[in-house]
């Protein structure tokens, strides 16, 4: 890689993808973490 | 369909069919935008704008885009009021707000299609190639995904209105989920459409340019935001009065409140601008021209709402406070003009000033009739300015 | 809303003072008249609360010329006191400001000018801000000709300006024969009785002035504008003959210090003084010889500058490098020297260093170095090997072939050499003129075709321009250094017809 | 007084990096593709011809100019900058003054090493080259210019004319004539070899050659070699690059790197927002349950107090009726005892 633009572009692509998974999988998360709590 | 309304469609529409005056300059005004529209793509943008090699950027992106986004911000400030802060008293301007934000987040689409070069490739960062180091992408998908949120946050007022009693269940369970989706997508390209002119440092005034532009627009966004649903509600109370079920001194208090929000948050602006002079010593620009305008700006329409929306909340002053909020959404705007036009390229840009084409007037005032005339057919036949007796207490 | 109303029609009036003050406009650097002066604040005052003063003095001579100048001057043995004297011997800053406070108010108050106007009264009437300024007051021009006239007015009395300070009697004397400049002893600053260059000059040539001008005698001018106005200046009388200044100095001689090692360097002094304006262009701080202050290995009274340097600095005036490399700047040397510096090759060093090393022999052993005026043999007639035109066709494409007149193009460029002996002398011959153009042929050979260097194409990595750069470099180059008009593309060559 | 831009793009820049998180970009360095291609231009030696802008034209297939323009001095009277149809101009920034040259500039795309406009582009339609020329890939363009408004040399122009395909245009380097092996139009065409092609690198050491050589004739700088991380046209000049509308003394960091700066606080909103907003949601339901259970309580307490009260009375009521009834019966016992008395008697 030679250029800061290259690397952006690698980097940020990736960025975006990872935070936009891990958005999606905070609501399954948050539902396994507040499953039990209708149970009380 | 429920009593209220048919009463609401018969006392609009009933009173001389569609000749009205309403009716008749809004026509002419939309008749006139579209065919500036067709000029555009017959002649190019040349024929139509003033916009030039060194002003690439008018009027179409500074109201349009970069103002039409800020001003919208009500609906992710109030939904997120409601919902996430749990300021229940507020839901009633919740539905106007969101309708407003959709159609706000509407006429921006609007205007990049009209603004830009090739319209039809809007999708191309999404489904062509993606240029994810350009503010401008992020802001792309940002609001591509919140137009969205939006548009599925004002289909309760559709469902009811259609009575499809189970959808309307399903998309009520979303609301949390649609609202926390809303306020992370709306700090993110409120505050990213300011970060696009963090690559300007030589062309943009450096009392305006600031490592913290992306702050400044999310917090006036905010300021504006709140400013609009005050100024929204002052027009459609007076247009739907009919339809508010709420109590004269139940809205007034709901103004009261959103003054004290407004001027919390002009407060909040006003010192991350300060404090940007400071963290850029900057002081010096003050005495100049350029520092002039800019004082304009800040104590005009910074300073001075946030002081009258302090003393309306104060006082009790509902009429107060909706000047305050005028002032503010002018003062929103005139700091996106000032950003995208007026004192971007402010020294050593060749060429000639910009100054905004009478047919880029034109087609942005179409535009907001265009939308004005939206709210009022939505709000004239679904349940926007009030409660669905049906629905009564859901979200 | 009367509170809200308020609030509002303040803001908006701040912000308008804000854009009224910052309505200001950048000016072009404001001139100060040479005949006002930046009162100078002694350093010891410390930071002041407000701006300087530029004390008027024309406006104070023309109210007060009736009154005479002592109203503030005081008048001693040795002529007028610059400065005003109550705040000579201060050193104390409150005292100071107010004896000056004091001085100026009171007169101020008390007297009215020829106008009936007062002075101000006001602190902003002398201490006004002001954009930063440049003065206008030119260096007073001592030439020649101006010490010519003191001579021819006082003939003989080299004693009403020279003396030197006898240690003995602690007294000023004059000692015949001993006159030197007067920067020898008056320094940049005052040093207990030795007045400063300025301080001594005011004193004695504005007290001689007024004092000649008292008794009814033709005299030199008294207030600022006569000296440091540079029209005033031009206007000065020049004698048409100035005779030469005689101080004992050689026509010509070898200049070489003990424990140098380079050749001796004849030197024309006579050559040398017509021109300069005054001794003192060279001799800037007296009369000795350089290297008693400019040592061989630098000393403080010689600001550390080492005899070498002294002789050699490229960039000053006082050396004789610097000061001949100045005149190559001249606009008819442009066009060769524009790109050959002058003393480039280690060839120029023996142009000066022309006499033995002084390790060998003393300057005094030696005869008298040769006169070095050099005159040049005629510019050769128009030949094959000197032609009158060169026609220059190989690149023609869009234009016709270049004409160029080669024989007057070489007469322009020797015409400046004859003009100055100095030229000639360093050039010595007429050939040397050639390198300008032909700038790598051996002097005095047939050059060889700019093409057999000169590819086609330029060579970015030895930086070497190809042909049709190399010729319009060379001539637009040397039209521009020396100011000629012909700079466009059909100066030289016509356009071609278009066929159609 | 006037303020140049230029003086407070240093400072501004500073606090701008400073303001950025930390990004791999601010540790990392990239020094770009190696041995690629640039120009010089030594303004010192231009006379303000225009024989490049007529060879650009030329090369680049655009409608030429009306009349003769070499030789045409009378546009230097005006300040013009690169537009669709012209990818290179010549401006003059300072008169010719008894034997001093006019100072002039040629303007043009100046292939920044990290370019703005490949950095700004939401479509990726800009390419720095291992050659050194930044392309344009018009075929993804979608014409949002904002490669043209963050150009900080005015470099690139829009075909605001064409309604249907307009692109935008600025200087390619010739990059069709580069693969040939052939220099850019302009620099062929440099009567006075003002423009150099050559290697970057090359040029730059040719140019502190010039410089050393040249002292007097040189400001002591070769514009682009670092100004913003550095462009491919390098530029010599004789006077202060601020008179040739150049950013004198500004930072060495790459206007993209400032620029997108910003971008990497964006996957942190992502991330902690949720949890964030999920505290405070949580925050406003105990707030909420917490209200409810107080209420719970306040009425349980109130019933039960209510409770005790009825109690008492009833309590009191019963005992009252007890000795009601026993007075009565003692009344009664009496009275009788009394009738029987009498009776008896």
């Amino acid at each position: 890689m030679y250029t800061l633009f290259d690397f952006l572009t690698h980097t940020k692509g990736m960025t975006y993808i990872v935070a936009g998974l891990l958005l999606v999988c905070f609501i399954p998360f948050w539902q396994f973490l507040t499953e039990r709590e209708k149970h009380d | 369909m429920s009593h209220s309304t048919m009463t609401a469609d018969s006392a609009a529409e009933g009173r001389g069919g569609l000749l009205t005056p309403f009716n008749l300059i809004t026509g002419v005004i939309l008749a006139g935008g579209a065919a500036i529209l067709v000029l555009r793509f017959v002649k190019g943008l040349a024929a139509t704008t003033n916009l030039t090699h060194t002003n690439p950027w008018g009027l179409w992106i500074g109201f349009d885009v970069m103002s039409g986004v800020a001003l919208a911000a009500g609906g992710f400030v109030t939904s997120s009021a409601v919902y996430l802060f749990g300021m229940k008293e507020y839901k009633p301007v919740v539905r106007p707000a969101i309708l407003t934000g959709f159609l706000g987040y509407f006429l921006v689409v609007l205007g990049l299609l009209a603004d830009l070069g090739r319209p039809w490739r809007l999708p191309y960062p999404f489904i062509k190639q993606a240029g994810p180091t350009s503010p401008l992408f992020e802001v792309a998908l940002c609001v591509a995904i919140y137009l969205t949120v939006l548009f599925i946050e004002s289909t309760p007022a559709a469902l009811e209105w259609l009575g499809l009693k189970w959808w309307r269940k399903v998309v009520g369970s979303m609301t949390i989920a649609l609202t926390v989706l809303g306020l992370i997508l709306s700090t993110m390209h409120q505050s990213t459409l300011g970060a696009m002119y963090m690559i300007t440092p030589t062309k943009l005034h450096p009392l305006w340019y600031s490592a913290h532009i992306p702050v400044h627009f999310f917090v006036s966004a905010v300021a504006a935001g709140l400013a609009m649903v005050i100024v929204e509600g002052m027009i459609s109370h007076r247009a739907f009065h009919h339809q508010v079920q709420i109590t004269d001194e139940h809205f007034q208090r709901i103004n009261i409140g959103l003054a004290k929000g407004a001027a919390v948050a002009l407060a909040t602006y006003f010192a991350v601008k300060v404090v940007g002079l400071a963290m850029e010593d900057e002081w010096h620009l003050l005495l100049t021209g350029w520092g002039g305008w800019y004082l304009v700006e800040m104590l005009g329409f910074v300073l001075l709402p946030c002081l009258l929306f302090a003393m309306a909340y104060r006082e009790r002053r509902v009429l107060l406070a909706r000047l305050a909020a005028v002032i503010t959404v002018i003062g929103v705007m005139l700091n996106r003009f000032n950003v995208t036009f007026v004192v971007f390229n402010w020294d050593g840009a060749p060429g000639e000033r910009y100054v905004p084409h009478w047919m880029e007037v034109w087609v942005t005032v179409a535009f907001i009739t265009f939308a004005v005339v939206a709210f009022r057919v939505i709000a004239n036949r679904m349940p926007i300015m009030y409660e669905h007796p049906d629905f009564k207490g859901m979200h | 809303m009367p509170r809200c109303t308020l609030l509002a029609v303040g803001l908006v009036a701040s912000a308008a003072v804000a854009v009224g003050a910052a309505a200001a406009t950048q000016a072009p650097v404001r001139p100060i008249p040479p005949s006002t002066t930046v009162m100078t604040i002694p350093e010891w005052v410390g930071e002041l609360e407000r701006p300087v003063v530029e004390f008027n003095h024309a406006a104070h001579t023309d109210a007060l010329a009736s009154d005479g100048c002592t109203t503030c001057h005081a008048m001693v043995e040795a002529g007028l006191v610059p400065g005003w004297a109550p705040l000579r011997d201060l050193l104390d800053r409150d005292a100071w400001m107010d004896r000056a406070h004091d001085g100026c108010m009171t007169c101020h108050e008390s007297r009215t000018g020829p106008t009936g106007k007062r002075g101000p009264l006001v602190c902003g009437g002398c201490h006004v801000r002001r954009e930063p300024g440049v003065s206008q007051r030119a260096e007073m021009a001592w030439d020649y000709s101006l010490h010519a006239r003191h001579d021819q007015a006082f003939p003989e009395k080299c004693e009403t300006c020279h003396h030197v300070f006898d240690e003995e009697t602690q007294r000023l004397v004059y000692r015949k024969g001993a006159e030197d400049s007067c920067s020898a002893c008056h320094l940049d600053r005052d040093e207990g009785k030795n007045l400063s260059l300025r301080n001594a000059s005011h004193t004695a040539c504005v007290g001689c002035h007024l004092r000649r001008a008292e008794g009814g005698e033709t005299t030199g001018p008294s207030l600022c504008a006569g000296c440091h106005d540079a029209q005033a200046q031009a206007g000065h009388k020049r004698l048409e003959v100035v005779p030469r200044l005689q101080c004992g100095q050689p026509d010509r001689g070898w200049i070489g210090a003990e424990g140098t090692r380079a050749g001796m360097v004849a030197f024309n002094h006579l050559g040398h003084e017509p021109k300069v304006s005054f001794c003192s262009d060279c001799h800037h701080r007296g009369l000795q010889p350089c290297h008693e202050c400019h040592t061989l290995a630098g000393a403080a009274e010689g600001d550390l500058v080492t005899l070498e340097e002294s002789f050699h600095r490229a960039g000053s005036q006082l050396a004789c490098v610097g000061c001949h490399a100045a005149q190559a700047r001249a606009v008819e040397c442009q066009g060769c020297h524009r790109s050959i510096p002058p003393a480039a090759s280690q060839r120029s060093c023996v142009r000066c260093h022309l006499g033995p090393s002084r390790a060998v022999a003393a300057p005094d052993t030696l005869p008298s170095p040769p006169a070095t005026e050099t005159v040049l043999p005629p510019l050769p007639a128009a030949s094959d090997d000197f032609p009158e035109e060169v026609v220059i066709s190989v690149l023609a494409k869009e234009y016709e072939p270049a004409k160029l007149p080669h024989r007057k193009i070489v007469a322009r460029l020797d015409a400046g050499v004859r003009g100055s002996p100095l030229a000639a002398a360093f050039h010595g011959t007429v050939e040397r003129s050639c390198a300008g153009c032909h700038h790598r042929a051996p002097e005095g050979t047939v050059p060889i075709p700019c093409r057999s260097c000169h590819g086609e194409a330029a060579a970015a990595v030895t930086d070497q321009p190809g042909l049709q750069v190399a010729y319009h470099r060379q001539c637009i180059g040397c039209h521009q250094a020396m100011g000629l008009p012909q700079q466009g593309c059909t100066d030289c060559h016509a356009a071609k017809e278009v066929q159609s | 007084m006037t303020i140049s831009r230029r003086g407070f793009i240093g400072g501004v820049v500073g606090g701008a990096v400073a303001a950025g998180t930390v990004d791999a970009a601010t540790v990392e360095h990239f020094d770009g593709y190696p041995g690629r291609y640039g120009l010089l231009h030594d303004t010192t030696l231009c006379v303000g011809c225009r024989s490049c802008e007529v060879a650009c034209k030329q090369v680049n297939d655009l409608p030429p100019y009306p009349g003769q323009p070499v030789g045409d001095m009378s546009v230097y009277e005006s300040e013009r900058r690169t537009t669709d149809t012209c990818l290179t101009v010549v401006n003059r920034y300072r008169e010719a003054e008894g034997t001093t040259p006019a100072v002039y500039r040629k303007l043009q795309c100046m292939h920044c090493n990290e370019p703005c406009c490949a950095a700004v582009c939401p479509v990726r339609a800009f390419e720095k080259t291992p050659e050194g020329p930044v392309l344009y890939h018009a075929d993804v363009c979608m014409g949002c210019r904002y490669c043209v408004m963050a150009c900080p040399y005015y470099a690139l122009a829009y075909e605001y004319d064409n309604p249907i395909t307009p692109r935008v245009m600025r200087c390619t380097m010739c990059y069709p004539r580069i693969k040939e092996g052939l220099q850019p139009g302009c620099a062929e065409a440099c009567p006075m070899g003002a423009i150099t092609f050559g290697r970057r690198d090359e040029l730059i050491r040719v140019a502190r050659e010039r410089i050393r050589k040249n002292p007097e004739r040189y400001v002591d700088h070769v514009f682009g070699e670092h100004e913003f991380g550095g462009t491919s046209w390098l530029v010599l000049a004789g006077v202060e690059f601020s008179e040739l509308d150049l950013h004198d003394g500004v930072t060495h960091e790459s206007l993209p790197a400032i620029g997108t700066s910003y971008l990497s606080v964006v996957p942190l909103v992502i991330t902690i927002y949720p949890g964030l907003l999920a505290g405070f949601h949580a925050f406003t339901k105990r707030k909420e349950q917490l209200a409810r259970e107080e209420e719970r309580a306040a009425v349980a307490r109130a019933l039960e107090k209510a409770g005790a009260e009825t109690q008492q009375k009833l309590a009191q009521a019963t005992e009252k009726a007890k000795k009601d009834q026993e007075k009565a019966v003692k009344q009664a016992v009496a009275k009788a005892l009394a009738d029987q008395a009498k009776g008896g008697e």
